[in-house]
């Protein structure tokens, strides 16, 4: 009715009918399918989750995923703290890449008190850096991790050790080791220490070993590709239709980078180009991600060299505990490693957020997309389909 | 029996249970875990009830140590080959993977994973517990095979940390199972958690880590917090 | 004569047990050496068992429930009991333990049982993954046994014979006389197949951690556990024998035995160290391609 | 962007429009128009790619503000379409013809807010809690720390400052308190 008011009828082919039913239709009570449950005590699967199977011998036929084991309510955490207050806690959000958060929280914070303008160029600069930092440390543990899903855990005990190099100039730089609460609202919290640079770049250095070699122990591993070719298959159709963002989508040949779409910090100064692939399964997505390590490494020296040597760092900002925001929403996005990763923040005019309200990639790629791939996936499969999608159960839950 | 007398049987029961379910308070009950009575194949009418037995009806026992030079033998045994449960129940789990790799390295102290609660001696409660959570464990913990250890990491198991007011979250942990090390941080770093489990080595070759004995002794009061906060007590589907 | 053999034969299951945790120890060693890692020391398998036999409680879930890892146990034990060691020229003496005509099939079919007795084990134990972990046990150890019987038939052909000690015995008198050399064919099929009967990577489906939990052994704990870390040595030590007394000329004194037993299963370590784990049916698959062409190949070489 | 907006306002009648960034902008449509004219933002004019779901809670007005964000791959627009639903009796037409994720932020929205999306898959069911008696969690007026600390036996001893007071205190102890702040424990 409204549509004829209106003048126009929606497109009925691109909709599905009403009543579809999610996931397969099976008559479950028919004994010939066998419940079993992955998790939340199973090694194999990412964080604290558990996945509902019912299997057909090897075959699921029917998946449910269930989410909640590390729900804190950050969210409504938040709204009771004040604005400073509620940093350190919003960093825990998702451990995997904490410095994404802080990002975003400040970013939201300063876009509606006006001060977005006045973070100081060094500051900026810093912030790449430390969120590239990040995006290094979370695929040094992802890429090789995808092996480890095959049971190639060789890949795994090298690119941990090179996560902990990493994540020791964190602590130079920032004084913590997984949460660093180094972006603040107005800039950071710190210039670089001194002989910083120079022992990056030694870690780098190390890096372009291990990636060498990780393609040699994965990409060119006989097995490997027998598992991982044309498993878990995500067409360019299902990007829109499903919320596919970052690498995932990237695989699929959807080119979607938000340090490429929407540009934050200083990215459109910097020389890069996402990688991408046109298959779409699991190789696919590994490859890509092998390939966004290489250009991580690549923007890492670019920041550095760009970087000036010294500057303002904060803004001038007023008292936080006194920091009332007038009311205003935003919406802030990043590409952190695992795809969009944006905040919904809306103040109210007093001392406290009215809502913070977190879009993590897992959101959408670990309960709607990993429900519909599991259907027809082999058991022995699901532990890597899973971590193929980069699922982190804290940021759907947070 | 005939067919038809059956199917009236059964009809009849269906009500009854129905019936039942609106009457009894119990909210979280699913209908198909509620009492009920079943018809076997032989025509006998059997009662089941589902909670009770997918559980162990039986209550946890105090196991006595062995006697002297044996059980200090066994002592330093099992402080020596320390294997924790991989389940990691908070963000203190990232931690684990550096505990395992070149850097920290926690094989040449004897600490091991192990992916089932039935081969695992030590329980790695890795920081915040959800409610939801905190359901599992429990029944982990009671599956894990006396003489059994828990470590608790972060300042979230001791009182709350940064979740003190969250109504996710559970305060302190040694009102639900017993403690035996904690290891405090936001979040512990791989260092801590090794003079952890020296921690805990110390204790067990002293003889002093008889918390799952504690466990036993002070059931009730556990069983009656646990009981306080985690409402819906059947588990989905865990019936084996 | 019969007392001084079972007493010679039980100290060599208790030797071979010993070097079954040790080699363990030190394969997990190399592992982790090629890691980066310092690894478990060596002692620890010993600790392990001593620690589980330690357990206090126990829970059983009926007779098949703790026949499982005696089945293991015993299939470990019957291979050992009569299958020779060590070759001393003597067909009576020490060492040979009881082995004689025709205890190939007898051996054949002992590799065979203790994955038979888990299977009612885990049964009993109720797991879903228990269950899962013992098909695909099950499944790929059928898919082994093929090319397996088939390059064995066809050293009984070459030798003419179904006893173990004669096939060693022939194959005495230098590296030149080793099956390895004179039926290429049935050692390749046993050196392929060997891969799966040992159980690493890329054939480590049994125990798949991040899949099916740790398989059948899900439900063991305590004694249960350390009978099983027993039965998994002995079987180790057991099957590098098997192989070697086929294939590698067996061994003529306790060092020989221990360095050829350390490079064969030496063998499965290193190819499982750089390879991932196959699905159940690209494991089968793969066993039915080259190792079953060789062993088809090994038979018909040998009986025209 | 200024076309787009243009479009929705003489279309759906939008109000309150915000540009909040060159690329951002939020408008306010009535509750039974929402789905449509996120539809035909779907169809039409290419915002293909949906970004999130979210509900504020304006509990002194009486409304829940239901957020859908929908971003344009194209020309890298995005447009927040909020609309309004009674706080007394929350219910909204569902969306999850739409996007295939959008039933799982309906189910997170039902459990959090109270709020019904009839047909949509699965809104039943649990999100993240398990055993839930109380209202729903993201309300404005369920005060969490009085529930943990009626739940969760927490530890004698631990004490919680007003940062402001507390700072002054510390810092200046010779001055009369200033800092004093209505405190507003939510």
């Amino acid at each position: 009715m409204i549509n004829k008011f209106l003048g126009f009828e929606p497109d009925e082919s691109k909709l599905p009918s009403k009543r579809a039913k999610i996931g397969a239709e099976i008559d479950l009570s028919s004994q010939k399918y066998q419940k079993i449950w992955l998790g939340p005590n199973h090694p194999g699967v990412t964080g604290n989750m558990a996945m509902e199977l019912w299997v057909e011998g090897n075959t699921v036929v029917k998946a449910k995923t269930h989410v909640g084991y590390l729900h804190r309510g950050f969210e409504k955490l938040i709204e009771r703290r004040l604005y400073v207050q509620g940093f350190p806690t919003s960093i825990r959000m998702c451990v995997a890449e904490p410095d994404t958060n802080e990002y975003l929280i400040a970013t939201c914070t300063e876009q509606l008190s006006g001060y977005d303008k006045e973070v100081p160029e060094m500051a900026k600069w810093l912030r790449m850096l430390s969120l590239e930092m990040a995006r290094l440390q979370g695929l040094l543990r992802g890429v090789p991790g995808q092996g480890g899903t095959f049971a190639l855990g060789l890949g795994v005990q090298w690119g941990v050790y090179l996560r902990d190099l990493i994540l020791d100039r964190f602590e130079e730089l920032t004084g913590g080791r997984v949460y660093h609460m180094y972006i603040i609202p107005g800039g950071v919290r710190g210039l670089l220490p001194d002989g910083f640079k120079a022992r990056l770049e030694d870690n780098l250095k190390e890096i372009d070993d291990f990636i060498v070699r990780i393609k040699k122990l994965m990409f060119h591993n006989a097995v490997f590709k027998k598992r991982a070719i044309g498993l878990g298959v995500i067409t360019p159709e299902m990007v829109d239709k499903y919320g596919i963002v970052g690498t995932t989508a990237r695989a699929s040949g959807v080119k979607r980078d938000v340090r490429k779409d929407d540009p934050y910090l200083y990215y459109d100064q910097l020389d890069f180009d996402p990688p991408t692939d046109t298959d779409g399964d699991v190789y696919a997505r590994t490859w890509v991600r092998w390939q966004e390590l290489i250009q991580t490494v690549d923007l890492l020296r670019q920041i550095m060299a760009k970087m000036p040597e010294k500057g303002d760092i904060r803004a001038n900002m007023p008292n936080v505990l006194h920091w009332r925001i007038p009311k205003g929403e935003t919406y802030v996005r990043l590409e952190s490693g695992r795809g969009e990763y944006g905040m919904y923040y809306v103040t109210d005019g007093s001392d406290k957020p009215r809502r913070v309200n977190l879009r993590g990639p897992s959101y959408t790629h670990g309960v709607a997309l990993l429900e519909d791939m599991l259907v027809g996936a082999d058991v022995a499969d699901v532990h890597a389909l899973m971590v193929s999608l980069q699922t982190c159960p804290p940021e759907i839950e947070r | 029996m005939s067919e038809k007398d059956m199917n009236s049987k059964v009809s009849e029961m269906l009500a009854r249970s129905e019936a039942n379910a609106k009457n009894s308070g119990k909210k979280f009950v699913r209908p198909e875990d509620e009492e009920r009575e079943v018809v076997a194949p032989d025509g006998s009418i059997i009662k089941v009830n589902p909670i009770y037995d997918y559980f162990s009806g039986a209550r946890p026992e105090e196991e006595k140590p062995r006697n002297g030079i044996v059980e200090k033998f066994l002592n330093w045994a099992r402080a020596e080959s320390i294997w924790v449960l991989g389940f990691g129940t908070g963000c203190g789990s990232i931690e684990i993977p550096p505990l395992v790799t070149p850097r920290f390295d926690m094989f040449r102290f004897g600490v091991q994973m192990r992916p089932t609660p039935r081969q695992s001696n030590a329980f790695i409660i890795s920081g915040y517990l959800s409610v939801k959570t905190l359901k599992r464990v429990i029944r982990t913990y009671e599956q894990m095979p006396s003489p059994k250890y828990v470590l608790a990491l972060g300042s979230c198991t001791i009182n709350g940390g940064m979740y003190y007011d969250s109504y996710s979250t559970i305060n302190r942990l040694d009102h639900y199972i017993p403690v035996d090390v904690y290891i405090a941080g936001c979040m512990p770093r791989p260092e801590a958690l090794l003079a952890g489990f020296g921690k805990l080595k110390e204790l067990i070759k002293a003889g002093k880590a008889e918390k799952a004995n504690e466990y036993a002794r002070n059931f009730d009061w556990y069983k009656a917090n646990q009981k306080k906060i985690v409402k819906d007590w059947n588990m989905p589907d865990y019936n084996w | 004569m019969t007392i001084a053999k079972l007493g010679y034969t039980l100290l060599g299951l208790f030797i071979v047990w010993n070097w079954g945790f040790l080699m363990g120890a030190i394969f997990r060693k190399i592992g982790a050496r090629v890691s980066g890692r310092i690894g478990i020391p060596f002692y620890q398998p010993w600790i392990n068992f001593f620690k589980s036999v330690g357990v206090r409680t126990t829970i059983t879930h009926g007779v098949m429930y703790y026949l499982g890892p005696v089945f293991r146990l015993t299939g470990g034990i019957g291979l050992l009991f009569f299958m020779p060691l060590i070759y001393t020229g003597d067909p009576n003496g020490m060492w040979t333990n009881f082995s004689f005509e025709g205890d190939l099939i007898l051996i054949l079919y002992f590799q065979l049982f203790g994955m038979l007795g888990m299977a009612m084990g885990a049964g009993e134990g109720g797991h879903p993954y228990s269950a899962m972990g013992i098909a695909r046990g099950l499944a790929q150890h059928a898919a082994v046994e093929l090319p397996l019987t088939l390059a064995i038939l066809s050293i009984a052909i070459q030798y003419d014979t179904f006893s173990m000690y004669k096939i060693v015995e022939a194959q005495q008198g230098g590296f030149q006389n080793w099956v390895l050399f004179t039926n290429p064919f049935a050692a390749g099929a046993i050196i392929l197949a060997m891969l799966g009967a040992m159980g690493h990577s890329p054939f480590n489906l049994v125990k798949a951690p991040n899949e099916i939990l740790i398989g059948p052994a899900t439900e063991y704990e305590g004694t249960y556990l350390g009978f099983m870390q027993s039965a998994g040595s002995i079987l180790h030590v057991m099957e590098a024998v098997l192989f070697m007394n086929l294939v590698f000329g067996g061994a003529t004194s306790w060092p020989e035995l221990i360095v050829k037993t350390f490079l064969i299963y030496f063998w499965s370590v290193f190819v499982g160290m750089v390879f991932p784990r196959y699905k159940i049916e690209q494991s089968i698959t793969w066993f039915f391609k080259v190792p079953l062409v060789l062993g088809v190949l090994a038979i018909i070489v040998f009986s025209f | 962007m200024n076309e787009i907006l243009d479009k929705i306002k003489q279309k759906y009648n939008a109000e309150d429009v915000t540009v909040q960034r060159e690329r951002l902008a939020f408008v306010t449509v009535a509750k039974d128009l929402a789905i449509d004219a996120v539809t035909w933002l779907r169809d039409y004019e290419g915002f293909s790619h949906f970004v999130m779901m979210s509900c504020v809670d304006w509990m002194e007005e009486g409304k829940f503000q239901l957020l859908y964000l929908l971003h344009n791959p194209d020309t890298k627009i995005d447009i927040g379409v909020k609309t309004y639903i009674d706080r007394e009796n929350p219910v909204m037409e569902s969306a999850h013809h739409l996007w295939k994720q959008i039933w799982t932020y309906q189910r997170e929205l039902h459990e959090a807010f109270g709020i019904d999306f009839p047909g949509s898959p699965r809104v039943d069911e649990n999100f993240v809690l398990e055993g839930w008696d109380d209202i729903p969690h993201m309300r404005r007026e369920f005060n969490t720390k009085e529930y943990s600390e009626k739940t969760y036996f927490p530890r004698p001893g631990r004490k919680t400052y007003d940062p402001a007071t507390y700072m002054q205190e510390k810092l200046y102890p010779n001055q009369p308190v200033t800092a004093k702040r209505k405190d507003n424990d939510k």
